[in-house]
């Protein structure tokens, strides 16, 4: 009873910002009501057994990911852009899309017979490490699929530093230093 | 009345469903990455939510792979920040509709 | 060795082309002008050396087929009087493309080079996937061409070819995977046993796709949409090309992929027959009113093409050495009229009939060249022309006096368009300015005047055409001939099972053999395939069959 | 004993080395040496006169044949180039090379400055070749390649002066008017190859083939094919020669030089229908019907010629027409089987012809170019030797006794006169037409000799004989002109010509010889003649000698009615031929292909229309692309879900 009441509680904020986040101007407003949506749903992981997979959603998404995303909204000022609109045509027959989408899904969820199972184990830190690194299975496990992981990390930052940085000598960053 | 796995996967329905919401109708393209980032917690929470159902050993895996989906999640929002890093000094304009250079 | 070089070669060639100075047109041209001249030589030794074939290599297997496919080739009487045409009409092009292309003379060269490999290929295919491979494969540097260097409406006019070609033989691929899903591997003779065993419908349905193939490539009557336009815009070196040898393949895939393989019945036989006339007369006609050039020229080829398609359908005894010499001569003396009406536009930079005229005067070797060549396509007598229009017509006689009257029909008219031509271009008054400087090049009027000399010689004696093809003639009937030929050539690795030589049987009896014909030449394919079987492979085929 | 291939082989190189020339000196403005390239033009045909004249003069009875080499092996045809010299053959080509020679030796003076001098001698030499090989092949495909080949050099020389449009016209006219010939001799070929094999092509065979025909009596078995053979043969003959209805091409003719209207248009080419007809005499002996045809034809187009002549106001043209009439003249002695007296004629005329064209030569020659004869007149005193070979030939083609049409001329119609029923109503229609052609004959010696000069006072100074290269030429083809009929002058008991000829057509005029109708006295024949000639030239003096003539307008064609009168055939051919392949071009063309262009145009179009639906889902706007596949996702949603999930 308890957890269910936590549970609404953290779903309010988390759909209310989420709305907030479709509905809000400046992208800022849009990227903290994000940032409250992802923390009441770190909130519910821990709810729901999976504390290690709570952390791990504040720390990367609500810390490092949306920061960033902060970061640059800050960074770019023109982002706040007051002409181009809010909402458009395309919006129009989106929306009532994604409902009437939604609804289908719902109905097609609620009709199915789920349950949560009492033997799940808790997400704690000591189990999902040992599902990462234990080798001993049989099969590699996750292991090679978490440093794959680790390379993807690594190339996506080159990527972006490269595709980010101002190339030197050009017009632009010529430009920009005249500026300063 | 106690917490029904259903009420999760319902929640998760809602918050994809805005999320798709935000970065289909948005213009401007932080709405639009952060509808996309909004879509993929959904998932995230319904995989939880699914393990949460399964028995034993069978329920740890929809923990784990929530993670590699957050670390994906923080090399797309790396390189696509820095793509609209890109653009935007070249457009000098975040509507998504004016990107349209790679049409076929 | 000669048949992989000269369908290989050529390739290499073009790949050496692009090694070649882009700048330096001067000696590109050379090092091409040398090439072509050794794949002339080659072709003239493939003639001489008469029917051979290589050894067939498995190349690939097509997934839901029975059999390999074979990299195969074969070369006979007919197949290598096309790869002449094809060597020599290239290595004329090559030389007369210098004053037209001078700037991009190497990619032209490289193009003209592909071209040549592949329609090579397409003519001394044995493999009927190998066949289909070089026929589309022929389109690409063609239509590369036409829209590289062509006229004002290249774009159109290589859209139009190449899309024309290409959903012309769309048909033709389903329906030879079909038959693949049938046949023991793709050669000619295990193709033909294996329609023979067909239904008659089905056989109809896959008889169509084939024929609509070769009927665009001809082209004959309502696919002939995209050949004055492709003739008009392309490059007058490319157009002789095309008219003179890629045109013959749609004749030559009559005669070498329809006859043998399906047992035609007599109503398609004559109604072929007739589209063909048809033909003949609708290209004279629109010839009779081109006000194009080189449209008129195309034209003039359709109605020639026609007249052979014609002359194939007849069926006669005569039809083979017949169309043979018809292609020859056609395929020489429409190549010089391109050539020389490419100089002309060059001199002119028209290609307006009514803008031209009065070169008589003006350029005397080049109106020498160019009414010697209009008498060559009027098939005056003493020209190769001659021979192979009379005896098509003689193989048209056996089918009944009309469609010879129709034939003949043509005939007047070729003379009248083909004399309209010649006055408009050379005769009657200077109608515009003509260039100086850029009159008929010493090379280029040397190897157009030994085209024309070609074809007097062949008027003559044309049992120079004629002789190759009696090696491969082993009955009477051609369709029959072809059979066997190819039977003989690949028993190698399909011996003959009871139930093929049943089939065959039966397939002779269609096309109307007598008993006693029939018994020996199944005698013959029985002899034949004893003989071959003790060789390993066909041991091994045979174990691999049960 | 020389090969008879060396007789074509001489024109051949001389063809060869002139164009050599031609094309070489094409480049330098002064062109080649007339004197050096006059000489080989003169040479090559004079040599192969030379053999043949040693040919003739020890030519064994039966012929001498030789074959040269192979031509076309294919199966169900086998031809070889082979050559047959015996009577027939002799004959023809002994005027052949003769007149041929003579006529290159005038050319020299009339074509004297012109710029093609080299190339006009090379199409000369190509045109003897090509008759040589007419006549002198031994079989029908090879004669088929000198038939063309004459019909082509024709056409060379009509369009020589190519730079007037009109000229090529007339030179397209000619050719195509005669493909259409050729292509009845085409299919007649065809249609013998198809009751003997390819080899009853050759003249022997084919001859061989008749007379085991005959003894065996199964003439009326091959009777029907033979006919559609014969008159495919005989179109072609109308079709060289002239004859209605494909008559048209020959007035036009006349646009080239007139010593090519001379030998090709005159004496030589246009005579190679009569020879055919008297090569295959054998085979159209059995023919009754063909023959009647032949008959009915010359015998129109005798006549009509004639009267057309009467109204050309062009020297040349009515040259032209009297030849047709004096083809006609063969014609109808073809058709009554008298092979001989047609060829006989063919001989004499030759001559006659050739003297008349090559004087007309030498009149324009002397008016610089001027044809038209009401601009001439007087002319006697001031080309003395002209008028005289002119007058001379005239005599001989009204047939004036003792002259060489008269013997000719009188043969054939006593012939047609002999032959039945029939011929005795063409026999009337016959003499007609020789009085015809003497007033017209006449009204051209009247107009171009006589009387006073009606040109312009400062062309008439310039008037002068013409140079004595081609006085000479014309000067013994009219000792010709005279004297030739003496060879087969029946009257007076000579039959030279006749038993020559008897060995080539002999056996098909005996299978032929009608019942003697009536046994007439040939001084009847050789009076009546004489009387029509004499009636013809009266007429003429009455009409011509002291009319006056009215000025010439511009054009020398005839206009008005006599324009609907001589040119009829021209709109025959017009509206049977001309205007419905037009329609039939202009159908294809814009009917047929608009509509093929309008199919392929709808196939693209509605390709274009699919393609670009589909393309139009791909729009540049990345939200919209993924709006629509929201959209695709609800619909395959929906659908699984109402269906449940079953489908």
């Amino acid at each position: 009873m308890l957890a269910l009441i936590y549970f609404i509680v953290l779903a309010v904020i988390a759909v209310g910002s989420a709305v907030c986040v479709l509905l809000s101007r400046h992208p800022l407003y849009g990227a903290l009501s994000l940032v409250a949506s992802m923390v009441s749903l770190a909130g519910i992981y821990g709810l729901l057994g999976s504390p290690f997979l709570g952390v791990v959603q504040i720390m990367v998404y609500a810390g490092a990911i949306m920061m960033l995303l902060t970061f640059v909204i800050m960074v770019l000022n023109g982002a706040r852009d007051s002409h181009t609109p809010m909402f458009d045509k395309v919006s129009l027959f989106v929306i009532p899309a994604v409902i009437v989408l939604a609804g289908l899904v719902g109905f097609a969820l609620v009709r199915s017979p789920i349950a949560f199972d009492a033997a799940t184990i808790r997400g704690s830190v000591a189990i999902t490490s040992k599902t990462l690194f234990d080798v001993a299975q049989s099969g590699p496990g996750y292991f090679v699929l978490f440093e794959v992981l680790g390379v993807l990390l690594l190339s996506a930052m080159g990527a972006a530093v490269l595709l980010a940085k101002k190339r030197l000598g050009s017009v632009e960053s010529e430009k920009t230093e005249d500026k300063h | 009345m106690e917490l029904q796995a259903i009420y999760v996967q319902i929640l998760a329905l809602v918050i994809f469903a805005i999320g798709l919401m935000v970065a289909v109708s948005r213009r401007n393209v932080f709405f639009v990455l952060m509808g996309v980032e909004l879509a993929l917690n959904a998932v995230n929470l319904s995989f939880v939510g699914f393990a949460k159902t399964l028995p034993a050993e069978a329920s740890i895996v929809g923990q784990v792979v929530p993670l590699f989906s957050i670390a994906v999640a923080a090399a797309e929002a790396c390189v696509g920040l820095a793509m609209v890093i890109l653009i935007f000094r070249n457009r000098e304009s975040v509507d998504a509709d004016t990107y349209s250079n790679m049409k076929g | 060795m000669l048949l992989h070089l000269l369908v290989l070669a050529p390739f290499v060639a073009a790949i050496l082309m692009v090694m070649t100075s882009k700048e330096d047109s001067k000696s590109s041209s050379r090092l091409a002008i040398l090439m072509g001249i050794g794949f002339t030589a080659m072709s003239v030794a493939l003639i001489a050396g008469g029917s051979v074939s290589t050894e067939a290599i498995e190349w690939f297997q097509i997934p839901g087929c029975k059999g390999p496919v074979y990299y195969y080739l074969t070369s006979h009487g007919l197949a290598s009087w096309m790869v002449f045409l094809s060597s020599g009409l290239s290595l004329v092009a090559l030389i007369s493309a210098r004053a037209i292309t001078c700037r991009s003379y190497r990619n032209f060269a490289i193009g003209i080079f592909s071209l040549m490999g592949a329609m090579n290929g397409t003519f001394l295919a044995a493999d009927a996937v190998l066949f289909f491979f070089f026929f589309e494969a022929m389109v690409i540097p063609a239509a590369v061409l036409i829209a590289g260097f062509g006229g004002k409406d290249r774009m159109k006019a290589a859209m139009t070819f190449a899309i024309y070609t290409l959903v012309g033989s769309a048909p033709m691929m389903v329906a030879l995977w079909y038959i693949l899903t049938i046949a023991d591997n793709s050669t000619l003779i295990s193709i033909a046993v294996a329609v023979q065993g067909l239904p008659e419908a089905t056989q109809n349905v896959l008889l169509v796709c084939f024929m609509l193939a070769f009927l665009v490539k001809t082209p004959i009557f309502p696919f002939h949409g995209w050949q004055a336009i492709t003739y008009a815009e392309a490059p007058a070196p490319l157009s002789a090309i095309l008219t003179g040898a890629m045109s013959k393949a749609g004749v030559f895939g009559f005669i070498v992929w329809i006859l043998p393989i399906f047992p035609l019945s007599m109503n398609a036989v004559s109604c072929m027959m007739w589209l063909g006339l048809f033909t003949a007369v609708y290209g004279a006609l629109m010839a009779l009113r081109a006000t194009d050039g080189k449209k008129l020229l195309a034209f003039s080829s359709m109605g020639h093409l026609g007249l052979a398609v014609a002359g194939v359908f007849s069926l006669s005894e005569a039809m083979l050495p017949a169309v043979l010499v018809l292609l020859v001569a056609h395929g020489i003396s429409a190549g010089a009229q391109f050539y020389l009406m490419g100089i002309a536009e060059r001199m002119a930079g028209t290609r307006e009939l009514d803008k031209l005229g009065g070169l008589s005067s003006k350029n005397p070797v080049f109106s020498t060249l160019f009414g010697f060549a209009g008498v060559m396509a009027l098939a005056v007598p003493g020209t190769a022309g001659f021979v192979g229009e009379f005896s098509v017509l003689l193989a048209l006689w056996d089918m009944g006096p009309l469609p010879a009257l129709v034939a003949g029909f043509t005939l007047i008219l070729s003379a009248a368009y083909m004399l309209r031509f010649i006055q408009k271009v050379i005769f009657g008054k200077q109608a515009c300015e003509y260039e100086e400087g850029r009159r008929t090049m010493p090379l280029e009027g040397v190897s157009i005047a030994v085209m024309l000399l070609l074809l007097l010689v062949f008027g003559f004696h044309p049992a120079y055409v004629t002789d190759s093809l009696n090696e491969t003639e082993v009955t009477e009937d051609p369709a029959a001939a072809q059979v066997l030929n190819s039977a003989a050539l690949n028993n190698g690795e399909a011996p003959m099972t009871a139930e093929e030589i049943h089939q065959l049987d039966s397939t002779l009896a269609a096309a109307g053999f007598k008993d006693d014909e029939r018994a020996s030449i199944i005698a013959q394919m029985k002899g034949d395939a004893s003989a071959d079987a003790k060789s390993e492979k066909s041991v091994k085929e045979a174990s691999d069959a049960k | 004993m020389i090969s008879l291939g060396l007789i074509p082989l001489f024109p051949l190189l001389g063809c060869i080395i002139l164009g050599a020339i031609a094309i070489i000196s094409s480049g330098s403005k002064k062109g080649p040496a007339e004197g050096f390239v006059g000489t080989l033009a003169v040479l090559f045909p004079a040599l192969s006169f030379a053999g043949v004249a040693l040919l003739s003069l020890n030519m064994p009875e039966g012929g001498i044949r030789e074959t040269l080499c192979n031509w076309i092996d294919i199966p169900m045809f086998r031809v070889d180039i082979g050559f047959l010299f015996d009577g027939l053959s002799r004959i023809m080509l002994l005027f052949v090379t003769g007149i041929g020679s003579l006529i290159a030796l005038y050319s020299i003076g009339y074509m004297h400055g012109d710029r093609g001098f080299a190339r006009y001698f090379a199409y000369i030499n190509l045109f003897l070749f090509s008759m040589i090989v007419l006549v002198l092949s031994d079989n029908l495909l090879l004669t088929f390649l000198g038939w063309e080949g004459v019909g082509l050099c024709s056409y060379l020389l009509i369009g020589f002066w190519n730079k007037d449009i009109k000229n090529c016209h007339a030179a397209n006219k000619a050719f195509i008017v005669n493909r259409v010939g050729d292509i009845g001799f085409l299919l007649g070929m065809l249609c013998l190859v198809t009751i003997g094999g390819s080899a009853i092509l050759n003249y022997d065979v084919l001859s061989n083939f008749i007379s085991m025909v005959i003894s065996g009596n199964h003439v009326e078995l091959v009777i029907p094919v033979l006919s559609v053979a014969g008159i495919l043969f005989f179109i072609g003959c109308t079709g060289k020669s002239a004859q209605i209805p494909l008559l048209t091409w020959l007035p036009d003719a006349m646009a080239g030089p007139t010593p090519v209207s001379a030998l090709i248009h005159a004496a030589t080419m246009v005579t190679s229908g009569v020879y055919l007809l008297a090569r295959l005499g054998s085979m159209f002996a059995l023919l009754p019907v063909v023959l009647d045809i032949i008959v009915v034809i010359g015998m129109l187009t005798a006549f009509w010629a004639a009267v057309a002549g009467l109204f050309q106001n062009d020297i040349k043209k009515v040259l032209a027409y009297s030849t047709i009439s004096q083809l006609g003249y063969m014609f109808m002695a073809s058709g009554v089987c008298a092979f001989d007296a047609s060829i006989f004629h063919v001989f004499t005329h030759a001559f006659f012809k050739a003297a008349l064209f090559l004087g007309a030569g030498a009149v324009i020659h002397a008016l610089s170019g001027e044809q038209d004869m009401r601009k001439m007149g007087g002319l006697l005193k001031k080309t003395p030797v002209t008028a005289c070979v002119m007058i001379f030939a005239f005599l001989a083609i009204v047939g004036f006794p003792g002259f060489s049409g008269f013997w000719s001329k009188d043969l054939i119609l006593e012939k047609i006169f002999m032959s039945g029923t029939m011929g005795q109503a063409v026999y009337v229609v016959g003499l007609i037409t020789a009085v015809i052609t003497a007033v017209y004959m006449g009204r051209l010696i009247i107009l171009t000799f006589f009387g006073s000069y009606r040109g312009s006072k400062e062309s008439e100074e310039h008037i002068h004989e013409a140079p004595a290269v081609m006085l000479i030429p014309m000067v013994i083809l009219a000792f010709g002109a005279v004297f030739a009929g003496y060879l087969w002058a029946d009257s007076i008991g000579i039959k030279f010509f006749a038993e020559t000829l008897a060995p080539v057509v002999g056996a098909a005029q005996a299978y032929n010889t009608p019942a003697v109708v009536a046994h007439v006295n040939p001084v009847v024949f050789a009076a009546l003649g004489t009387v029509a000639a004499l009636l013809g030239m009266f007429i003429a003096y009455k009409i011509y000698a002291n009319a006056r003539i009215p000025a010439a307008k511009g054009s020398s064609a005839p206009e008005g009615g006599k324009a609907t009168w001589t040119f009829l055939f021209d709109s025959i051919h017009k509206y049977v031929g001309i205007i419905p392949v037009n329609v039939l071009a202009w159908i294809c063309d814009v009917v047929v292909d608009k509509i093929l262009a309008a199919a392929q145009w709808t196939i693209g179009a509605i390709a274009t229309i699919l393609g670009d639906g589909a393309a139009s889902f791909q729009v540049r706007k990345v939200r919209l692309q993924i709006a629509l596949s929201i959209l695709g996702l609800v619909a395959l949603l929906a659908i699984v879900i109402l269906t449940g999930g079953t489908l």
